[in-house]
């Protein structure tokens, strides 16, 4: 019997006689021999919880975590300070431990969450409906994209390269799925997307474009050119955004998003080494029947009481199967708390503070490393700069404890000496200063 | 007296439920921001003002005591699996260890960046090594990738990749089988990997029919998707047949590991020939569901499959890194790979849990949690069977049954008058979760009970007692089930209403995304608490 | 119908209390031994046979999720300051925030030894020193001691204080001084000190009956217990009188720290002219009161007391280990101190959160903190103050108040029949934790109201709403109020009895310390859940 | 306006104008200019949470803890595995955030914790009446003290060398108080508590004995014969406890303890640099009524449903003021939480267990490190031995991260180079045979 379970000995015998076997052996009586295991699972025995919580520690160890180093790495993911009120919510077994709420009645407080995190995705992203959450950012461009395939019919989807590289994989791989094929817009020499390279690419097949907001250098996109490009043939404007900056930047919904989608780590959620985190998809009133996920809708009791309950079900899948608007269940719903009580934290005034802190850190910063600019143009939270020793940068920068970011040749080859720094309220001038130093005396190294 | 009978006498009865949104006053904060050393440029002349909002997101303005209570007064509002007994069938609702939380919230964990380099990430790659190897055993297939964030995006590339390795040989198959026993997930995820559904038939014994499903397996066939033992709980005996079919018709077979908790060290999916498996590792590997996530969906497939699993996969090599040590790397160059499902390397957090489920139970523990959960369910199932309840709730196939098992409220519903509904809605009064209701859809008014293996002999003898007194009562009087629930903080809703008219986002005015609707409390315009 | 009436149909009505052992079957278990690799020698082989024990010690046997789930049940039925409001009096029931409990449990806090090298535990006593400054510098005592445990200790550290101090002089004193106003802990403490206890009478403005303090001040006397502002939340106007009469007469001046959350920033007791101070940082320095504890009793004194201080006291030297960087150190050569109050260096663990809840606030938010505990109480104050309540519920004595205010129950006693009691009870129903009542002393039927500075104003005006509907629904029918609570886990509880038979621990038969009480519920032997 | 308060200027213009006044300032009237800071006080100005989390763990960072290295160091204290069980009950803010409970119909929680708690400490002393917990151990030492006093009347207190340094000085300093004397009875060459020297000590004016189990050499004490010698003359007989070792030693209850006392630390809670943990106290049946602190009692409500309430207040400071048992008021109750949990997850057999694992690791370390034994009688935690080169041994330990214990000569000169040596679940057999292998090194060393 482990620590887990309750069955004793005593227990057992009495269970088996009521259920009138003899032997549990007997209850897979059902399994043909043929494939059952003949023997025990190789897998080292169980250990106790501190010999657990040994091993696991010693793994831990072997990780250099953004406390452990002055991190500038983003580029999707970005370290914020994620305030101690959200520990505490987030570990009430009430929200832990629950399933999909499924009995609306014991499950009135997750149903609220998800009401009022659907409000807070719709305010920030100028779109009136919201879902309870999809897994995470780059499955979600890729969900709407399978939106975009049951509204229009068509089967092209066109993608800027500013769009997050894993965004632009992820929705390739599904459009594989969904028969439709994926065509790339490029970027401008200034690190934006190209309004004429995409306008070219969007024909009356186009089912829906997608651009990022701000994109993967950091570029604040001008969704309004970009939106009219993309709908001239009736295409829907998809925009992933980071939803932090959009407490200062204008919502993709007043600039002609027809859905807006993104990774909400950024809100409320750990690093967690790239998941669990939340997606959100939010889009305009005409696509509320065609939303993928649970949506929570208000209601009354039969007392007349406020209530909230999981509505328009008949998008999902267990009950539309084959014709459902997406094929997924379980979603994010504990990230999508984390990412409702962050919001709450932050607040009306503390968002639009920690937005200008950013950009006013991140202007500071890309004048402080007075390297070139890949994206010159406006920036609120990351900056694409070219290095000349990129190699010796990092081997001097991690050796004195710093990770001076993102290095863009891995995924954009034409920036082989590309650096893309990000800048969250967690790294200081002090910080950013150090960076600049590493920068410049590798910069004086290269050129002596 | 009547002062006395209590409900009556609860000022709180008819109080207003109030948003987080309700509860914002102008000015209030939770948050102070940092001192700001760099100078303070105006926004305006770092942007462009098209760029810029005109109008701040309505996000609420409320103390941080304020904000913990709310929340806090929202979680009373939940039933939850650390409060009692949750059977809720297919969702295999075991115990969540507290320990995997510690672990979990370690900042070599919680801290890491996924673009961390690996060798500064070696712990994080090396678990996910270990989990890899750990669950291809369980499975008995030797490729393992951790990449889909649940079930269903699992089983969507399982699909993604049957579709890649039949292109690959040139073969082009346009439709999936999936039993009519199949979860909504299974038929959904077939359309959205761009395949027909064609729908296999369930034998009397309620496993699938076989001569339906020879019939219909035909070279046009890409796959089969099955959950063994199925949502009726049932092992399915002809397993072997099956695969054979299968096989030889050039299609894969796709495990939903849904049910895996029932045949942990005892069965495997690759023994019974399954290509491709998904793990639910917030079912049967403890991840805590979240009220409806984080999970993770693993999957594990057969060599044949190997080359399409998505990218990047964590390799092993040995002390490359000149140390003895071995080393642990992401494997980016995989050409033939169906590319990513996701961001990054999956549900990190949630692989944490699950590996340190694992080292807990080691290969004893998880065979016993399996035998335990089948021992428990088929004692349920004998209490469900004594006559009293069985009159009313018989069982929709009579065989020892393996995690779970399915019940019909016919009985009920023709002798008593009352709908599966009813029954589940008077539990609520009773302090247990009910069972999973109307799936699987072939059973009708159906109750699919699934206890787990941490749930003590006790909590299943009150859950027996419960279904006995609800019947009881529902003999004297229906009302009390057809009006139930009674005793929960809110009664049963107007859930066509919601869908008639969706309101689906707090109102608030001339907000942005605000589709107009004005608030009924406006915000910070009450008083009530 | 009544079907529909709720709690008559609650099935959960009549259900029995379960304790941990209750709930024990022989045989499970939630602990997993490590694996044992020293030679597995049987005890009788290391320990002599009469020091072993016979039988073992009948602690529960349960798995990990009962054990969670017994707890948490418990848990639901306490109300608790993250759920509502809670305005008992004398307590400072203020906000914990998160952070705390966050900073508190880093490793290098929580995992400390406390006989660690000092050389290795330099940042815990930085931390210390730290908070030691700037508590001195809010009581405005230069010098602090964090030892006792509590409020209570820290008044009998004073007294002992007081005692060597006087000694140390050849003074031999008998008797302390305490108002009648003065909190229990007081008069305990004077007797535990070897002291005794002179009651000092209070004025008809709530203060210190000047003329009785002079007339019972003589040479015999060694202290002045004081509260300030006191538990009637006024200020003593005439504090520099009675310092001065206090110390004319060579006696010590004891400030009782309870209050503090009144004036910080605003005044100071060691301006006031006391030579000792307590602290109640779970009070006013926000330590979660935890269910009654753990707390912190730090004391602050002015130079002539320090010499006795107790030891090990922190200290610090500048740059002493050859860099420039102080060092921090614990003096144990302090030959004219008491001694210990306890062990080691007292509770760090809410020295931890103390300090970090002073470094949030600062000194401009601690004083805001004050204020606004003044401007929340006086607002409370004024709105009982309306008539219909007023009428009923008349404060004690009609000052501006500061942090709190005493209300006398006598109008409802005396016109509506209801007892302050009844009110507190019926408070319940209303999910609001009553006042402090029956307490000071000096009022009749006394409500003690204490809303803190956390509590936002529709707090406020919620229980002014609560206290009108009670008193008018006690003007229909007192029944309600004298029958309150209904709305609770359990109703009112029979006290009498419990002191008149105490079971005071799980009857379990023939254990060792067991009484011989056979147990309601055999372990083990019930069904119930 | 802090993020802990939620007075915004136009609450506070509503509030001063409903309360009469013009302003705060005016809210102060009362106090004397004389006695008013004229000035702000001298403390940095506020933080931001992260600022704050920052700052804190800078200073954390400066502590070598538990983790940090093998530690041996007990001496009152001991580093125990916490079970992740505790953390998450403990967090919930229905325990973490009420008051004593003095409204028991929303207190029960707390109360039957109480109940649960008492129930296990009685289990383990083997004494009927517990109450619901003290301060810490050295504390309750003098707690016992006051009851003696009360109970006897008489002024003498005795106690062995062999208790706790701490709770010696705090007994000491605390019977300043009582205006009782404090007598110290030797330990035999053995490290046991002499019993001949004692029972000279014991006359008709000594109250109470005092001895520790096991003491603090840890040496299993001969609990019977001390308590004949200690009450031969009415006095009554104080055992001090470390309560883990209680699964496997004979309770003190069972030897002639009138009394038993001791710190909780072991139970379940933190080390904390010393606190808080909590401290216990029970005592045999006729003491009911003298106890000091909490006790929670069973009793009925109105409608016969079952209920605890806190009970026998008439002992208490607030009822009985200067008559009271004991000032005490806050004690440590939620430290008495997760030590009731803690004895949950143990349960009847892990406690065995537990006792056995650190007997047996006890006894092999002492034979490992193969130094000459202080105290060479029955030990199960911990036990001292001598060691030539103490500093020695330090200097070299430390430099590799090994804590070697606690060195007895700043409690006791007259083992000027005695070491203690702490034993727990945590210390493997490889961490014994590290610090066995570093002894010898030394000792070879020393003999060179
Ligand atoms: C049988 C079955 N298949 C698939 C799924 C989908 O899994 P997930 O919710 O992780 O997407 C479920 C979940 O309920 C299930 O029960
Ligand atoms: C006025 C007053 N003095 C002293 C105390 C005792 O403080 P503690 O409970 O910390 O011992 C209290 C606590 O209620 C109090 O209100």
């Amino acid at each position: 019997m482990s620590r887990y379970t309750s069955a004793t000995d005593a227990d057992r015998a009495a269970m088996l006689d009521a259920i009138g076997v003899d032997s549990i052996e007997e209850l897979f009586a059902e399994i043909p021999e043929g494939v059952r295991l003949q023997r025990g699972l190789d897998l080292a025995p169980g250990m106790a919880e501190q010999e657990v919580f040994d091993h696991l520690s010693q793994l831990a160890a072997r990780n250099r975590h953004c406390d452990a180093e002055v991190s500038f790495l983003g580029a999707g993911m970005y370290d914020h300070y994620v305030p101690a009120l959200i520990d505490s919510i987030l570990s009430r077994s009430e929200f832990l431990t629950p399933y999909t709420p499924y009995q609306p009645e014991i499950s009135q407080g997750g149903l609220q969450v998800m009401f009022e995190f659907q409000t807070a995705i719709s305010e920030l992203t100028g779109l009136p409906v919201s879902n309870a959450s999809v897994y995470e950012g780059p499955s979600a461009v890729a969900a709407a994209g399978y939106l975009a395939k049951q509204e229009t019919k068509r089967s092209k989807l066109v993608v800027s390269r500013g769009l997050h590289p894993h965004a632009r994989e992820s929705l390739a791989t599904h459009a594989v799925g969904y028969r439709m094929s994926v065509e790339e817009a490029a970027l401008t020499d200034d690190g934006a997307t190209d309004v004429e390279a995409l306008a070219a690419l969007v024909d009356d097949d186009t089912a829906a474009v997608f651009v990022a907001q701000p994109n993967f250098l950091g570029t604040v996109e001008e969704l309004g050119a970009l939106g009219e490009a993309a709908k001239r043939t009736g295409a829907l404007f998809v925009v992933a955004a980071d939803p932090l900056p959009l407490g200062i930047l204008k919502p993709p919904g007043e600039l002609g998003a027809d859905i807006c989608v993104g990774e909400g780590q950024t809100l409320g959620n750990r690093l967690d080494f790239g998941g669990p985190s939340f997606g959100f998809f939010a889009a305009d009133q005409r696509f509320i029947r065609k939303m993928p996920g649970r949506i929570a809708g208000e209601t009354r009791d039969v007392d007349g009481k406020r209530g909230f309950v999981l509505t328009l079900q008949t998008r999902e899948q267990h009950i539309r199967r084959e014709k459902a608007t997406h094929n997924i269940c379980t979603a994010q719903a504990l990230n999508a708390l984390a990412g409702v009580v962050y919001m709450s934290w932050l607040g009306k005034r503390g968002l639009v503070e920690l937005g200008e802190l950013m950009a006013r850190r991140t202007h500071y910063a890309r004048e402080a490393l007075g390297a070139e600019a890949i994206n010159p143009g406006p920036v609120v939270r990351e900056f694409a700069v070219r290095v000349e020793d990129l190699d010796g940068l990092f081997e001097r920068a991690r050796a004195e404890g710093v990770n001076p970011g993102y290095r863009l040749r891995d995924t954009y080859p034409e920036y082989s000496d590309g650096l893309l720094v990000a800048i969250t309220e967690r790294r200081t001038k002090a910080d950013i200063d150090r960076l600049a130093a590493l920068v410049g005396s590798v910069r004086e190294g290269a050129r002596a | 007296m009547n002062a006395r009978s209590g409900k009556s006498l609860d000022p709180r009865a008819g109080e207003e439920t109030l948003t987080i949104y309700e509860r914002s006053v102008e000015g209030r904060r939770a948050f102070t921001a940092p001192v700001e050393e760099v100078p303070e440029v105006a926004l305006e002349e770092l942007l462009p003002a098209e760029a810029l909002r005109e109008r701040p997101a309505e996000l609420p303005e409320v103390s941080e005591p304020e904000i913990v209570r709310h929340f806090n007064g929202l979680s009373k509002k939940n039933f939850d699996l650390d409060t009692g007994f949750y059977p809720l069938g297919s969702c295999t609702m075991k115990h969540n260890p507290k320990l995997h939380e510690r672990v979990a919230a370690l900042p070599g964990h919680a801290r890491l960046h996924p673009l961390q380099d690996p060798e500064y990430a070696q712990g994080a790659l090396e678990l996910m090594y270990r989990l890899q190897g750990a669950l291809g055993e369980i499975a008995g297939l030797p490729h393992v990738s951790l990449q889909p964030s649940a079930g269903s995006h699992g089983e969507l590339a399982g699909l993604l990749l049957t579709h890649a390795y039949h292109e690959d040989r040139g073969e082009h198959r346009h439709k999936v089988l999936t039993p009519d026993t199949a979860h909504g997930t299974n038929p959904a995820t077939v359309t959205m990997a761009g395949y027909e559904v064609v729908k296999v038939g369930t034998d009397e014994h309620g496993g699938v029919d076989i001569d339906d499903l020879r019939a219909k397996t035909d070279s046009d066939v890409a796959c089969l998707m099955l959950t063994n033992p199925n949502t009726l709980g049932l092992f399915d005996r002809n397993i072997e047949q099956i695969a054979e079919i299968v096989h030889g018709a050039g299609a894969t077979l796709y495990y939903d590991g849904a049910n895996l908790n029932a045949v942990m060290g005892i069965s495997r999916p690759g023994d019974m020939g399954f290509d491709i498996v998904h793990y639910n590792l917030h079912k049967s590997f403890t991840q805590p569901h979240g009220g409806g996530g984080p999970g993770a969906g693993p999957i594990a497939v057969s060599d044949r499959i190997e080359p399409y699993l998505p990218r990047p996969q964590v390799v092993r090599a040995e002390g490359s890194n000149g140390s003895g040590q071995p080393h642990f790397d992401l494997d980016h160059d995989r050409p033939k790979s169906i590319g990513k499902m996701r961001g990054f390397q999956g549900n990190f957090g949630v692989f944490v849990r699950s590996y340190a489920y694992i080292c807990s139970l080691g290969a004893e523990g998880l065979k016993e949690a399996s035998e335990t959960a089948v021992l428990n369910a088929n004692y349920l199932r004998a209490r469900l069977a004594e006559d009293d309840i069985a009159r009313y709730l018989p069982i929709a196939f009579d065989r020892v049954c393996m995690h779970e098992f399915v019940l019909s409220g016919c009985g009920a519903r023709d002798e008593l008058g009352i709908k599966t509904l009813d029954i589940a809605k008077r539990m609520l009064d009773h302090e247990v979760h009910p069972p999973t209701v109307y799936f699987p859809l072939l059973v009708e008014e159906a109750l699919m009970i699934e206890p787990t293996e941490t749930e003590p002999k006790e909590r299943l003898d009150h859950f027996a007692e419960v279904v006995r007194s609800i019947l009881e009562e529902a003999a004297q009087d229906p009302e009390i089930a057809r009006n139930a629930p009674y005793t929960t903080p809110v009664r049963r809703l107007d859930e066509a209403g919601a869908a008639k008219r969706p309101v689906v986002r707090q109102g608030m005015g001339e907000n942005p995304g605000d589709p107009g609707r004005a608030a009924e409390n406006p915000a910070g315009a009450t008083g009530a608490v």
